[in-house]
């Protein structure tokens, strides 16, 4: 069997009077005449790497139980003798002591050292029975594929072509540019779409880094992170791709608010889209608008803000006061959204500006007076409490966006996660663009309603994430864990064993595991680039097939068994 | 008789802690830098998640002499691993109603949610559910084999 | 040629580790002794209601270990020139009285400290190291002898490191506005009476209260608690910005004060519910233990201490038209967020924007500093504007 | 019987199945199962005693080419067992055509049936269902003062003497090797058994797997009501989430799946923070 060496560590003698070292190796060396224990004075300090590692060396050890502070403490020491001494991360395993033992039971010295002594006896239990996982590891491909050639994707693609990486865009309408053909002006800084959108256009036609797929959707997606295969879909036939990572910018669809505030009914009542085109046309010619927020958002059945309503009515209001002459505009609003600095400053000038605000309440939405043309609004205002009437001419829904209809045929073929509304969801608020799936990336509206200018900066932020996987040369299952410096391993599967039940891959949260039929009968195999090591499968594996090496049930019956002796 | 039993036991009662190593695991360090006094009388097994414990593991655990056997995970919505906690927690609810059946008590497994920096409330409930194992009569019968006694008993 | 980053909270870590991955070796440049920033103050985060500082000490750690980063923490930029296409950084750094990396948190100076001058560094941050305070200490040197790892020094020299850059990323971060100028706030004339982040390290989890819900003034588990939004906020006399995460800041410390003590009965004063970002909009409305969290459309007007103990808020309910006065025991001021005044950098004023952000023409910034936000704006800024900065190079 | 042995005859003569699973009354009167390939051999197809084909239905589909179509006769718990071990990959649906059979209010008694009838009734009357909980004998087993139960079962479960039998009758173990059989899980060599251990990872194992055929109950020599710790469990599953093993082929068991895939009603998470706990030290 593998000689095992135990490192005990006084810590400057903090555990003296506590917990009475020397009998416990006493015990450990009596009890295990394959170990040999050692009691220093420190684990963690520079120069006990060194001392530490010639010792390893002239035992000849294969593997490390070590006694000494809780995790998170300081280890570079100890990892770097292990490595001097050329033993694995899995062949050591550490006995939390001081914390754990030593200073949460001051007041019972003999209860700390029997604790000690049992930890010990697991820790070197569990480690007679501890492996390593295989690792797997695959070359990556230093390409990248940006789905939806909206601001967000166009941003994204650009910037990662001015870094020397092959993109291939793949859109599905005819033309890139995605909503930002569709409206007039962007806020807060009220340019020109076309200024905003050209020169990403430009980018796209003249740089030969962008390989640009119109009318084209992706039917199938094959790999991993580093190294995806996907096939296209385009008006001449299918080809396959392979990129390393992915961008996932498809943009999301407008509500069309039928029925609501008579919308299809009387033509003057138009959504916010239907007045961006307006604008492009150029000036409308009615005089007094009502803007009426969250038409069909912040309801029961749409239960989110849509983020952008606000600010682009705030917009289109400003441009009424200003452009038409003897314009009016009121801003029919539950809460005006407009976090941040900018957005606030906007807010601001749209008052000094004379648009009119009137808050309603959810109960009692305003209603739209006139038989076969809009002529008046009635309201109440909740804010003061009392009804009041407006003679308008046109009024403007601001109507959420909502996920796109593809979202779940791409859910399924990326297998990513969509939120409860539709969006694709990030894997933690740290990690915003990061999906549950390493190497594939979210940005701009598919995430999350977003105005242009961040839906840009978000497609820029997600062509970082992805440089940062592309500019790996290799890609390891282990140097995807979400763990920082430790090895978690990886689910395996004995296949002679398994019965191929599949409940390891109904509760995998990374759909790591699938069924996969060997001559005649299903067995369960594990995408180890996946898998993060979570062990849901280990534990609803019905006879053990499923196991994680560096925690497997042999060392926990072990531990169990040693825990009380 | 269980009166006796639980009169005269000395030593306190034995757990087992399955410790999530993002919250559970740390939170044991951290009380420990904060000195605080917790019962001697629980080991700590490392997971790298709630989901990793084996219901088979806390039988093993109950019939090899523990008292009782603690699984510590994240808050909902908190697991590093996409809501694995969640399945953990419904399995091992599901072992409560078996303990609870057989009359050693869903009780002597305990589950608990939370964070790496609530380690008061981890001294807390080891303290806790110590006290409470400790009010428990022992499990002699369940643990290793039979005794006659037993099987005479029930005719 | 390295790049200098400003600032070691989310923003500045996050876009460090960005740069390092592509490549591009980082200058981590932090004003105090951790990194984190004020994120790793907090107590919880929104909107998973998990602790804030395991999913950062991940990233800390990455940072730390990664071999193209360079952190200088406790460090002051001192002065910036430009020469050609590059800057020239005068960072002046005081290393801590206790080393860091010999640190083992015995405890041994704490207890000898006669004056409470030293303490663990940051309470949450773990592996914990002891750091001493500069005000308290009396440099009677009794700690020193005592350390097992010979980690204190009393008397370290400041060091100055001089390092070229190619470009200089500010992510400087927020810090908390004095409220002091708001009289009707009442804020400093009575200990009940205090801001959202002190509230948030008041009753901490691994604070000095343990996450007890409890008053200043005498430990005493309040029954009323009013949180003011807007306070200092959206107030041409003092921050004419929002700050955009005060709104669900104040809904988590309610939804959390519910959660320990469901019969506290927490009232939110509001102007507009800005909850805008995944799933926040559900977060506001999402149930709590006890009595619902109660919202009140209104900005107080009043905020005054009684004689008889507790604390009046006079407001009017915009919705009901109606003017009131209540008695609450703990009231919480939420909104006096200012960007970290970046420091004076060789740029000239024109780097910060009248209201005192990082104007992103002028330079790059992430994070608060560019624009009020929570952690995922800050993420998203800090990858794109890693993005922009390694992009400018190459073309 | 009768209205059974046409429908297996016509499904022969139609070429619908490839081979009838039912029981052959053999010579002197043996009753036994067999696979009918003949329509002219059905007049000696017979439906008493209660018999499960479930495991053997499996194992013949197994040894026989991918596109044989076995037909059986089942009874409610077989025709749930089946649609499990399908649900587990164990056997492919397509090639299982099931005659129904609803078994006699007395059968049903007998084990406590709660549905002694399968999806599709082709013979007997479907009679209404038992609640196990009627008879007072496993109430006691189930309810009532805990440390009395605790005794009891001890004792019961004391009389194990570890002959494997529930787990091969088992309609649904069908895990090779078993984790009984695991030295980790169950010490070797012991008699009677670690019965915690043994008889509680068993009985978790098909906590959402079993169909309360009670085939474990009958087999069990020393007669321990094992039937009983199942029944509890599927009373559990039923109330949380309304679900129950056997009858939907197409709805995955809940405890695989997280909160938002599978919500828990009224089911809050314990915390460590638990409400007014001000704890202090």
């Amino acid at each position: 069997m593998a000689k095992t060496v135990v490192l005990l560590c006084r810590c400057f003698g903090e555990l003296d009077g506590i917990i009475a070292l020397d009998g416990i190796a006493d015990r450990l060396r009596a009890e295990r005449e394959d170990t040999s224990v050692y009691l220093l004075n420190s684990l963690c300090m520079e120069e006990d790497a060194h001392r530490i590692g010639a010792l390893l060396k002239q035992e000849g050890a294969r593997a490390v139980c070590a006694g000494l502070c809780a995790a998170g403490s300081k280890r570079e020491a100890l990892w770097e003798s292990l490595r001097n001494a050329g033993i694995e991360r899995s062949g050591l395993f550490t006995a939390d002591l001081r914390e754990g033992c030593a200073w949460i039971h001051q007041g019972n010295p003999p209860g700390a050292t029997e604790k000690a002594k049992d930890l010990l006896f697991m820790a070197l239990a569990a480690l007679d029975e501890k492996k390593a996982s295989a690792d797997v590891s695959a070359d990556v491909h230093p390409e990248c594929l940006v789905l939806g050639a909206g601001p967000a994707g166009l941003a994204a693609a650009v910037s990662l072509a001015g870094q020397g990486i092959p993109v291939h865009l793949v859109e599905r309408a005819a033309q890139p540019g995605g909503m930002l053909n569709l409206i007039s002006r962007t806020y807060p800084g009220d340019d020109h779409a076309k200024t905003r959108i050209e020169p990403l256009l430009r980018e796209v036609e003249t740089n030969n880094m962008i390989a640009f797929y119109p009318r084209s959707k992706v039917v199938s997606v094959r790999g991993f992170a580093g190294d995806f295969k996907i096939g296209i879909q385009g008006p001449d036939g299918t080809l396959r791709l392979r990129a390393g990572a992915v961008i996932i910018a498809t943009g999301a669809g407008v509500l069309l608010p039928r029925g609501l505030y008579r919308y299809g009914e009387l033509k003057q009542v138009i959504t916010q889209m239907e007045l961006e085109r307006q604008w492009i046309r150029g000036v409308p010619d009615d005089k007094r608008f009502a803007f009426i927020q969250c038409a069909g958002a912040r309801s029961p059945e749409r239960a989110y803000c849509s983020t952008i309503c606000c600010p682009s009515s705030l917009k289109n209001a400003m441009r009424v006061m200003e452009e038409i002459p003897g314009g009016e505009a009121t801003i029919f609003h539950r809460d005006i959204m407009t976090p941040g600095n900018l957005l606030e400053a906007y807010y601001r000038k749209s008052m000094e500006k004379g648009v009119r605000f009137i808050r309603f309440h959810e109960e009692d939405p305003p209603e739209i007076l006139g038989g076969d043309r809009v002529e008046a609004i009635r309201v109440r205002d909740a804010a003061r409490g009392k009804e009041q009437v407006l003679a308008l001419e046109k009024v403007v829904l601001s109507t959420p966006l909502v996920p796109n209809m593809d979202n779940r045929s791409l859910r399924e073929l990326f297998q990513l996660e969509l939120d409860s509304h539709g969006f694709f969801s990030e894997t933690y608020p740290l990690h915003p663009l990061e999906t549950r799936v390493d190497g594939i990336f979210i940005a701009g509206s598919a995430r999350w309603p977003v105005s242009s200018d961040k839906a840009m900066e978000q497609g820029e932020g997600a062509a970082m994430k992805a440089l940062g996987m592309l500019k790996r040369d290799r890609v390891s299952a282990l140097s995807l864990s979400r763990t920082p410096g430790e090895k978690p391993g990886h689910g395996t599967v004995e296949e002679r064993t398994c019965t191929g039940c599949g409940n390891c891959v109904s509760v995998c949260p990374f759909l790591a595991c699938s069924l996969q039929e060997r001559d005649g009968r299903f067995v369960s195999r594990v995408n180890k680039m996946r898998c993060k090591a979570c062990g849901s499968c280990v534990s609803v594996c019905p006879n053990g097939t499923m196991q994680i090496p560096e925690h497997n049930y042999r060392m926990v019956g072990a531990m169990i068994r040693r825990a009380f002796p | 008789m269980e009166e006796e039993k639980r009169k005269n036991r000395t030593e306190l009662p034995k757990i087992l802690v399955f410790a999530c190593r993002w919250c559970g695991g740390i939170g044991a360090g951290r009380a420990g830098w904060k000195r605080l006094e917790i019962p001697a009388s629980f080991r700590i097994i490392p997971v790298e998640c709630a989901a990793l414990v084996e219901p088979d593991a806390v039988f093993r655990a109950l019939s090899s002499g523990m008292d009782g056997v603690a699984v510590l995970g994240c808050h909902v919505g908190g697991c590093r691993y996409n809501e694995a906690n969640h399945a953990a927690l419904k399995r091992l609810d599901l072992v409560k109603v078996l303990l609870d059946t057989t009359g050693i008590g869903g009780e002597r497994l305990l589950l608990a949610f939370g964070t790496a920096h609530e380690d008061h409330q981890f001294a807390g409930i080891i303290r806790r559910f110590t006290d409470f194992l400790g009010k428990q009569p022992p499990l002699e019968p369940w643990t290793g084999f039979a005794k006659n006694a037993d099987l005479r008993s029930e005719g | 040629m390295a790049v200098l980053v400003v600032g070691g909270g989310v923003a500045g870590i996050l876009a460090a580790l960005d740069l390092a991955r592509a490549g591009q070796p980082v200058t981590l440049a932090e004003r105090f002794q951790h990194l984190g920033g004020q994120v790793a103050r907090l107590d919880k985060i929104y909107p998973t209601d998990h602790c804030a500082f395991c999913p950062l000490w991940t990233d800390i750690r990455n940072c730390l270990d990664h071999p193209r980063i360079t952190v200088l923490s406790s460090a002051t930029i001192r002065e910036m020139k430009k020469e050609g296409d590059r800057w020239a950084v005068r960072i002046l750094r005081e290393p801590p009285v206790i080393e860091e990396r010999l640190c083992i948190f015995c405890g041994r100076c704490e207890k000898a400290c006669g004056e409470g001058a030293v303490h663990p560094l940051l309470d949450q941050a773990y592996a914990p190291v002891y750091c001493i305070d500069a005000e308290k200490c009396t440099r009677c040197g009794r700690c020193e002898p005592l350390c097992p790892t010979k980690a204190i020094d009393l008397n370290r020299k400041t060091v100055e490191d001089r390092v070229v850059v190619r470009e200089v990323l500010w992510a400087t971060g927020f810090e908390n506005g004095d409220l002091k100028p708001l009289p009707e706030f009442g804020y400093g004339t009575h200990p009940d009476i205090l801001t959202a982040l002190e509230f948030e390290e008041w009753t901490a989890e691994s604070g000095a209260n343990r996450g007890r819900i409890v008053r200043r003034s005498d430990f005493r588990v309040p029954s009323r608690i009013a949180f003011i939004q807007c306070a200092g906020a959206r107030d041409s006399r003092m921050y004419p910005y929002c700050s955009s995460v005060c709104c669900m800041h104040a809904l988590k410390q309610a939804e959390w004060v519910k959660r320990r003590i469901p019969d506290i009965d927490c009232t939110i004063f509001y102007t507009d519910l800005r909850a805008v970002g995944r799933d926040y909009f559900k977060y506001s409305m999402k149930d709590v233990p006890g009595d619902p969290i109660r919202l009140v459309r209104g900005r107080p007007g009043l905020v005054f201490a009684l004689p008889g103990g507790g604390i009046a808020v006079k407001y009017e309910d915009t919705f009901k038209q109606e003017r009131r006065i209540e008695r609450f025991d703990l009231v919480i001021l939420n909104g006096n967020l200012k960007p970290a005044p970046a420091p004076e950098t060789g740029m000239g004023p024109s780097l910060l924007d009248g209201e005192g952000f990082v104007d992103t023409a002028v330079g790059f910034g992430c994070g608060f500093a560019v624009e009020p936000g929570d952690i995922m704006d800050a993420a998203v800024q800090a990858a794109s504007a890693s993005m922009r900065m390694i992009g400018r190079d190459k073309n | 019987m009768e209205e059974i042995r046409n429908i297996a005859r016509d499904l022969l003569e139609k070429k619908e199945a490839d081979g009838i699973l039912a029981l052959r009354e053999g010579d002197q009167a043996v009753v036994e199962p067999h696979v009918f390939r003949d329509p002219g051999d059905i007049s000696r197809l017979v439906t008493e005693p209660k018999w499960l084909f479930a495991k053997t239905a499996m194992k013949i589909l197994r040894s026989s080419p991918r596109d044989f179509r076995l037909a059986v006769v089942v009874r409610g718990c077989d025709d749930r067992a089946l649609v499990e071990l399908a649900k587990r990959n164990q056997v492919a649906e397509e090639n299982l055509r099931f005659i129904g059979l609803a078994c006699t209010e007395d059968q049903a008694k007998q084990c406590f049936c709660e549905r002694p009838y399968p999806r599709t009734i082709h013979g007997g009357k479907p009679q209404p269902g038992i609640s196990f909980l009627r008879d007072e004998r496993v109430r006691s087993l189930l309810q009532g003062d805990s440390a009395e139960r605790m005794k009891r079962w001890a004792a019961l479960l004391g009389r194990c003497i570890k002959c494997y039998g529930c787990r091969n009758a088992c309609p649904i173990c069908v895990c090779v090797p078993c984790k009984l059989e695991d030295e980790v899980w169950v010490e070797k060599g012991t008699l009677p058994a670690e019965r915690l251990v043994f008889h509680l990872i068993r009985a978790f194992h098909l906590s959402d797997t079993c169909v309360a055929c009670g085939a474990c109950q009958e087999a069990c020599p020393v007669s321990i009501p094992l039937l009983a710790l199942q029944l509890a469990m599927r009373e559990a599953l039923k109330d949380r989430y309304g679900y129950e093993p056997g009858l939907d082929g197409e709805r995955k068991s809940p405890i695989l799946k997280n909160f938002t895939e599978e919500p828990e009603a009224g089911r809050d998470v314990p915390d460590w923070v638990t409400p007014g706990d001000t704890e202090n030290e």
